[in-house]
């Protein structure tokens, strides 16, 4: 199997081991973790591909998606905070006033 | 004035005078004014009828287009006078008035817009009649047919306080609407068959030569409907009810309007009946069987009008049967002079009960004395109705009988009506009038006044010489009459004879028996057997079907709607329950859905 | 006239906020919601006077009437946010109200820039610019615990969809080897790689989640009831009008030419989105979370323009967002009154509006009949233009379906309008009294919802001729 | 001079008017929804005579071409027919609203909002703006059974009891939902019908009947286009078994109300079936006819039996209405000339008729503060006029000659006698018969009979204005009867345009 299948399936893996993290545990920061892991799946898919297709596009492509997953744990960071301050835990599953 | 405009006038002037007591309020509150214009319109249209009478050898027909459907006319509204509609606009004419005259005095004691209201439907009725009989297609007849049973029924129902009245009034209504049904329905026939309700046209269809089929339908269908307005059995039950009303009432009803409009539409369309055998048997043993029938039952009664209405019922019977018979002569002339007498006895009866204030014969008696005027009538008529020549029954009843000669058994049940007739009506009368009085009020009758004795006197004089109008009669409308004495004549009426005698034997002691018959046929008699039916027919099966309807229109039908919301209901709330507001459950669900499109995009087409 | 124009002043005002709120004294700081507004308002009033069209950076940027109309969409749900936010901004968080108008500020330069974007790269990066001051916005009153939870949810959900979205992408740009949406279709045409069906699949949850499509809809009614009344209204509008811009340049442009491998996907969403949306709707008693199910149940008749794979079907789907922006923003108003003066969301502090602030009760009254789609307001034209479009694309059961299933709208729809003109008020219910800016956002709003439904031509007739410029 | 727009709108600017009018001066608000009446009515008339001396009005305007929709309004014989009924119930309405207090404003706006739509229906010839027009005559109801509307708990028996009290059934707001969801149900069959019809060309859509009536769609799309509208439109006449919104609804809602309701909205579901359904889609209809005949017939017997077992009297008007409503759409099946005239004139005579009922039911309600027929009796002496009154309408509901019932039911009747199903002429006949029934039994035990209660002979007779609709409406009712050929003239002609298309089909 040539190398960039291998990359989409160490890709596929990654993404497949953040959802599992993302279903299984409680801690938000755990569950912000997992949300990485998946983020940089793509990133190995993105690199691999422009291996494929030459020019710099993936790359690039890759480096904004880093970018923004981390402006985005950021945030996740700040709600996480949130969360502790008003509920004194950051186990997502407290938190399940809203429903219905 | 021509003859039109008079034909015009003769239904006109009623609705008009109906119109002006029942809409303006000021004239329908004084019983006097309205009884006015009530017998001025009566008494106006009434000899427009006779100034008509001359006219009848050239019958016309004033039409005007009522329904245009399909570009072409359905149905006219129109007057046609010919020679069978002008005697029966003078006696309808005749009669009203009188009865008309009698209310007067005998309905003094009411409130005054009592009498607006009753003289309104008086001439309403009037007016319902006359057009009636001047109609010149079916679809006419029909409509005036209805008005006569919805006057009727207001009549019947004129005591509206008294349940049994609105009772009465009801149940004439229903049962002559069910017999209308049938009517209805011959209309549709009618239109299918001969794709017209004109009788003119009917009558020339049938001319050129008998329908291929369904010949039979038509009339049967119309049967329906005249056994239902005069009373032949088994739709006769309302009849003795109808006593409800006021008396004079029952006059009009039983003698010129209600049961007539019967007879006559029977004559009027007699053509349809010639064309169709088998139906005219039927009407033939129907109008027999109704006639002993109802003569048996006006033998056991107590009730004075009762044994007067089941008179009427049984008279009647005897006209049908002459039609059927084919003899359309006999029975329009028994028409005729049967109004007469039995208007007569019906006034004559009420002038009694308005003087001793029951209808019960057990307490009556001895009437004879106090009240002469009233007793001589009342005998009068009941010799008419007997039969007894010279009188007018007489001259009917031949006829009758004369018809039926072919008819064995027919023959036979009608000599036995001949027979019970005189003998219950002698009865009625010895009862009333003769022997003891049996109680207080009876002692000392008083004779009521010339506004209701004139009325009957002047009926009484017709009861005894309306007879000799045979002649004229058969010329108008064209004829053959003649009183052929056969054995059969003379032996009717030495059964009238016979039944006068047996009656003064029964009854005719100072102290007499009230039922002279033996129990068994008492008991038979008075069972209203087919009274029952209607009743079971009526809780028992049409209220309880409707009870079914209505609940399940209300739980199944409705449930199911209501059904339908519930559940739309139970499944938002069943949904709810999948919103935990556990994050890591809508993450799920996203990847479930993710899922599921992927599969359905890679390997779903 | 330079095709960014829109944008680039819509980043200036962002700045000219933010300046103002670093240099404003904490104390009046409501001018900067004024301030904003107004800018807003200038900004659409220009879309208008001024004829702009073109693209930028070789065609990854483009301005045609269908962006336009999103612009419009984008700038007239922020205006109207932002005047409905006014007072609660002052009386909830008036020294850090700057931010707030700055962060819708900045949401809608994402919006706007995503609906010219014909670039994924573009696409995704202001997709992020939109969502990010999103997730912040939701819990901006940081002491309400609901707020935090909510914006916690929807945050989840969203980082999560972002992350599918962005592999969904990669492996589209993998297939294909191009990011430019033209490219993309042209190189589609010929592949059917497992890989692009793949990929597109995965970027249509990534989306579906933004517009709240059954199942990826389980943040909104959360998120609706957790975070501040003002902002829902803006919520509830622009992002999803935003996605479905992108579902629109992604789905009808880049890959027509395997619309056969994802319409079967997209039909069964929609099904479920109207289903599910309306009979979750049937027993709410939370009139957010009412509104929320009903609006995704709209998005399920948007989805059905989407469907028609026709000029006429994005036409009416814009025609629908025009609708849909006037009557849910509006409701939102009305709800964001009646909660500032009763502190509660619930259907029984609805009881007899109608007799205590007559003019309320009817826009309410209005509002929802627009979204029942009812004759003479918006929303039936809405409704209307999407299953005559559905007609002509054939979706025959697909029409009867929705019409059925609006009239099972309607019922919870009347269920609120009986509690404000059927019941009577129970005792303490005070009149409701409403500021002027609010006042102001009712009276636009409905005044949008009756014209669109008194005289829809102009719009008809601009909606089909951006979708026909687009869909050619 | 724009006369059907100004038949069509003069409600709706009257409503408009009321709005800006002060809510205190209940005079006013009367009067000048009494004169937008008038004025709709008197325009009415001159529109019938208008066609009647042959030049029939028509008005027209596109509105949205792209969409094929036009403004298009024609008031051909049944239109103008029509017309002038909802005139005369809405004018008779009107007056019979005199003693509302609550919200008295609200209550007349919504009323003449409602009766908009109706003109509307009656005369648009743009089936899309029919649409409109439809709806806004049935959503108003929503509010005004429930708020002016009146609550008769009827205690749930039966297997489905417990789901029925969770309805409340009989409750006013159970009542207007009710009849608001059913009818926007059937709305919607409508619509997609519509489409149906309007988009056969393909990618275009035009929605003018008379081009429509050119078409010939494939049998296809009649076949199934047709049961849509004919359910759609039919849950408005009352078609079993989508008529169980009326009882409820007539039973609750106020007056006037139910007057416009039964008396006119009715008329509009039974229309859309036979101008719409029958004329546009003729091959749908012949072959369906048997099944519309069929439910019709049912549904004449089966109202008159349901209503016979009513105790409370404004739900026997509204049972009977539903008996009545079946003749119409008795009348439709048959397809042939009489039927449909019958049918068109019983829409007409039934509106008067039922109108006249709920006028007096209101009327007597007012009074005897009960509905409850058993507990009533004797009312006649203390009210005579409203006894006449009742009996004239129940006489003109049991078809008796001389009342515009007859001409309409004899009509029907003989349609269906000569019709290909000569049978469903039974049902029908026997469902007349069943009114006499169930109607003069009612009048019997509310005004015949000693007085109940010591109260009730001092019950006062109906006065003042509210004799105005009484004597309206029965003089309609007699005049309708005497000389038919006042509707009929228009009616007929109209008939005969329309039918050709069905019977070209007929294999005679």
């Amino acid at each position: 199997m040539s190398d960039v299948q291998f990359c989409l399936l160490l890709a596929a893996l990654l993404f497949s081991i953040g959802v599992f993290g993302l279903l299984t545990r409680r801690n938000a920061i755990a569950i912000l973790l997992s949300i990485e892991l998946m983020a940089n799946a793509v990133n190995i898919n993105l690199v691999a591909f422009s291996r494929v297709h030459g020019g710099a596009t993936g790359q690039v492509f890759a480096l904004f998606a880093i970018a923004l997953t981390v402006a985005e744990v950021a945030v996740g960071l700040a709600l996480v905070i949130l969360m502790a301050r008003q509920r004194r835990t950051i186990d997502v599953g407290e938190a399940t006033d809203l429903r219905g | 004035m021509n003859v039109h405009s008079l034909a015009l006038a003769i239904p006109v002037l009623p609705v008009a005078a109906a119109a002006l007591i029942g809409l303006v309020r000021p004239i329908g509150r004084r019983g006097g004014l309205a009884a006015a214009i009530s017998i001025a319109a009566a008494a106006a249209s009434l000899c427009c009828a006779l100034a008509l009478l001359p006219h009848t050898s050239a019958p016309f027909v004033l039409k005007l287009p009522w329904l245009q459907v399909g570009g072409r006319t359905l149905a006219e509204v129109g007057l046609s006078f010919s020679g069978i509609s002008g005697p029966m606009l003078v006696m309808v004419g005749t009669v009203a008035l009188m009865v008309q005259i009698y209310s007067v005095g005998y309905l003094s004691d009411e409130g005054s817009g009592q009498r607006g209201r009753y003289f309104t439907w008086q001439s309403l009725f009037l007016f319902s009649m006359q057009g009636f009989v001047l109609s010149p297609n079916l679809l006419q007849l029909f409509c005036f047919y209805e008005l006569i049973g919805l006057c009727s029924f207001l009549l019947i129902g004129y005591y509206y306080e008294r349940p049994t009245a609105g009772r009465a009034a009801l149940k004439a209504f229903w049962i002559t609407k069910l017999g209308d049904v049938g009517f209805l329905i011959g209309l549709l026939v009618a239109w299918v068959q001969y794709q017209s309700f004109d009788l003119a046209t009917i009558a020339r269809t049938l001319e050129r030569g008998p329908l291929e089929s369904g010949a039979w339908l038509l009339p049967a269908l119309l049967f329906c409907g005249v056994a239902s307005k005069s009373a032949q059995f088994p739709l006769h039950v309302w009849l003795p009810d109808a006593m409800e009303g006021p008396t004079p009432v029952s006059a009009l009803l039983h003698a010129a309007t209600m049961v007539a409009a019967g007879v006559y539409l029977l004559v009027s369309t007699s053509f349809l009946f010639v064309a169709s055998p088998v139906v005219s048997s039927v009407v033939l043993y129907v109008g027999a069987f109704t006639a002993v029938f109802a003569a048996i039952q006006g033998a056991v009664q107590h009730d004075i009008k009762r044994v007067l209405a089941y008179s009427t019922c049984s008279q009647l019977g005897l006209m049908v049967a002459a039609i059927g018979a084919g003899s359309v002569m006999a029975g329009y002339f028994h028409l005729m002079t049967h109004a007469f007498f039995k208007a007569l006895l019906f006034l004559a009866a009420g002038s009694a009960i308005h003087a001793v204030h029951t209808n019960d014969l057990r307490l009556m008696g001895g009437l004879g004395r106090g009240m002469r005027w009233t007793g001589i009538f009342f005998a009068v008529g009941v010799l008419a109705l007997a039969g007894i020549p010279p009188l007018s029954g007489f001259f009917s009843k031949e006829l009758i009988l004369a018809s039926l000669e072919e008819q064995p058994v027919a023959l036979v049940l009608v000599l036995a009506t001949t027979f019970m007739t005189p003998y219950y009506m002698g009865r009625a009368f010895l009862l009333a009038f003769r022997g003891e009085a049996r109680s207080d009020s009876a002692r000392h009758p008083h004779e009521s006044g010339w506004s209701m004795r004139g009325p009957m006197l002047v009926l009484a004089l017709l009861a005894i010489v309306s007879g000799n109008f045979l002649w004229s009669f058969g010329r108008m409308i064209r004829q053959p009459a003649e009183l052929h004495f056969s054995p059969i004549a003379y032996l009717g009426v030495a059964l009238a004879i016979a039944g006068l005698g047996l009656a003064w034997v029964l009854h005719g002691k100072k102290q007499p028996a009230i039922d002279a018959l033996p129990p068994a046929v008492l008991q038979a008699a008075r069972s209203s057997l087919v009274d029952q039916l209607y009743v079971v027919g009526w809780k028992h099966v049409l209220f309880v079907l409707a009870a079914i309807v209505s609940f399940f229109d209300r739980y199944i039908v409705d449930g199911v709607m209501n059904l339908v919301a519930w559940a739309g209901e139970r499944a938002g709330s069943a949904l709810r329950r999948t919103q935990t507001g556990f994050a890591q459950d809508y993450v799920l669900a996203l990847f479930l859905g993710l899922l599921a499109l992927v599969a359905w995009g890679v390997w779903g087409t | 006239m330079d095709p960014l124009l829109i944008d680039l002043s819509l980043a200036a005002l962002a700045l000219l906020v933010f300046a103002a709120d670093l240099l404003m004294p904490s104390e009046e700081k409501r001018g900067l919601g004024h301030l904003a507004c107004a800018g807003l308002v200038v900004i659409l009033v220009t879309t208008f006077v001024l004829d702009l069209r073109g693209d930028a950076f070789g065609g990854a940027f483009v301005l045609d009437p269908l962006a336009l109309w999103f612009k419009r969409v984008f700038l007239g749900a922020g205006a109207l946010a932002m005047l409905i936010a006014l007072d609660p901004a002052e009386r909830g968080f008036a020294r850090r109200q700057g931010e707030y108008y700055l962060l819708i500020l900045l949401s809608l330069l994402g919006m706007s820039i995503l609906a010219s974007a014909r670039e994924l790269l573009l696409i995704v990066v202001s997709f992020e610019l939109m969502s990010l001051p999103l997730y912040v916005l939701t819990a901006f009153t940081k002491s309400d615990k609901l707020a935090g939870e909510g914006a916690l949810k929807f945050y989840l959900v969203g980082a999560t969809s972002l992350a599918i979205t962005l592999y969904g992408l990669s492996l589209v740009y993998g297939a294909t080897g191009t990011t430019m949406l033209p490219e993309i279709a042209l190189r589609a045409a010929g592949t059917h790689s497992s890989l692009l069906v793949l990929g597109l699949c995965a970027t249509l949850a990534g989306l579906a989640f933004k517009i709240g499509a059954v199942p990826f809809h389980m943040w909104v009614p959360d998120t609706y009831e957790g975070a501040a009344t003002p902002f829902v209204g803006f919520l509830a509008v622009a992002p999803k009008a935003a996605g479905f811009a992108v579902l629109v340049r992604l789905y009808l442009e880049a890959f027509v030419p395997l619309a056969d491998r994802y319409q079967p996907a997209l039909l069964a969403l929609c099904v479920l989105t109207l289903v599910v949306g309306n009979v979750l709707a049937l027993t709410q008693s939370n009139i957010k979370r009412l509104l929320a199910y009903s609006g995704i149940a709209q998005i399920g008749y948007m989805m059905i323009g989407l469907l028609a794979q026709s000029g006429e079907g994005v036409g009416m789907l814009l025609f629908y967002l025009a609708a849909y922006l006037f009557t849910n923003v509006g409701a939102f108003a009305v709800v964001a009154a009646v909660g500032a003066s009763s502190g509660s969301d619930d259907l029984a502090s609805y009881r007899g509006l109608a007799r205590r602030n007559p003019a309320l009760g009817l826009a309410m009254l209005v509002f929802l009949l627009s979204l029942g789609g009812i004759p003479f307001v918006a929303g039936f034209w809405a409704k209307m233009g999407i299953f005559m479009a559905a007609w002509n694309a054939g979706l025959y059961w697909l029409v009867l379906l929705g019409a059925g299933l609006a009239v099972m709208g309607v019922y919870y729809y009347l269920r609120v309008a009986r509690s404000l003109y059927l019941e009577d008020a129970a005792e303490g219910q005070q009149p409701v009294v409403i500021g002027v800016p609010l006042r102001l956002a009712l009276i636009v709003s409905s005044a949008g919802v009756v014209l669109i439904g008194i005289w829809p031509r102009p719009f008809f007739d601009s909606a089909l001729a951006a979708a026909k410029s687009f869909m050619h | 001079m724009p006369i059907l727009s100004l038949i069509v709108f003069t409600p709706l600017l009257a409503a408009i008017v009321l709005m800006v009018l002060p809510e205190r001066s209940r005079i006013s608000i009367r009067v000048t929804s009494i004169a937008a009446a008038g004025l709709s009515l008197g325009l009415s008339i001159v529109a019938l005579k208008h066609f009647l001396a042959g030049d029939p009005l028509r008005e027209t305007l596109t509105l949205v071409p792209k969409l094929g929709i036009s403004y298009a309004l024609y008031a051909d014989g049944w239109s103008s027919v029509l017309l002038l009924l909802t005139g005369i119930i809405l004018f008779a309405g009107c007056w019979a609203s005199w003693t509302i207090e609550k919200r008295e404003r609200e209550f007349y706006v919504l009323l003449l909002v409602l009766s908009t739509g109706v003109f509307g229906v009656f005369v648009c010839l743009d089936l899309f703006l029919l649409f409109l027009f439809y709806e806004i005559a049935v959503l108003p109801m929503y509010l005004l059974i429930g708020i002016w509307g009146s609550s008769k708990r009827i205690p749930p028996r039966g297997p489905l009891a417990r789901i029925i009290a969770r309805f409340d059934v009989g409750g006013r707001e159970y009542a207007a939902m009710k009849l608001t969801l059913m009818l926007l149900g059937g709305s919607a069959l409508i619509l997609v019908g519509i489409l149906a019809m309007a988009g056969a060309g393909g990618g275009t859509f035009d929605f003018n009947m008379e081009n429509l009536a050119r078409e010939h769609f494939p049998r296809g799309l009649q076949m199934w286009a047709f049961p849509l509208l004919w359910i759609g439109f039919g849950s408005l006449a009352g078609v079993w078994p989508f008529h169980t919104w009326s009882p409820d609804g007539h039973a609750s809602a106020p007056t006037a109300v139910s007057m416009l309701h039964a008396g006119v909205l009715m008329k509009l579901g039974a229309y859309g079936v036979i101008r719409i359904g029958m004329v546009l889609l003729p091959e749908g209809a012949q072959a369906w006819a048997p099944w519309v005949g069929a439910i019709a017939a049912l549904n004449v017997v089966y109202g008159a039996l349901s209503a016979m077992a009513q105790t409370d009297l404004k739900y026997v008007i509204a049972y009977s209405s539903v008996s009545h409503m079946g003749v119409v759409l008795l009348g439709a099946a048959t397809m042939t000339v009489n039927g449909w005239n019958g049918g068109v004139f019983q829409m007409f005579a039934h509106g008067i008729m039922t109108g006249m009922f709920f006028a007096l039911v209101g009327l007597v309600y007012e009074r005897a503060h009960t509905r409850d027929i058993p507990a009533m009796g004797g009312f006649a002496k203390a009210m005579p006029g409203i006894a006449v009154c009742f009996t004239l309408a129940g006489l003109s509901s049991l078809g008796l000659p001389g009342t515009a019932g007859f001409v309409a039911e004899f009509l029907v009747f003989l349609g269906a006698y000569e019709s290909n199903h000569a049978l469903w002429m039974m049902p029908a006949v026997l469902g007349a018969f069943f009114t006499a029934i169930y109607v003069l039994r009612a009048a019997r035990m509310i005004f015949w009979g000693p007085p109940k209660t010591a109260e009730f002979p001092h019950l006062s007779d109906a006065r003042g204005p509210e004799w105005v609709a009484l004597i309206l409406l029965g003089a309609m009712i007699l005049l309708f009867g005497i000389w038919p050929r006042l509707a009929l003239d228009a009616i007929d002609p109209t008939t005969m345009t329309f039918l050709p298309r069905l019977t070209g089909l007929l294999p005679h």
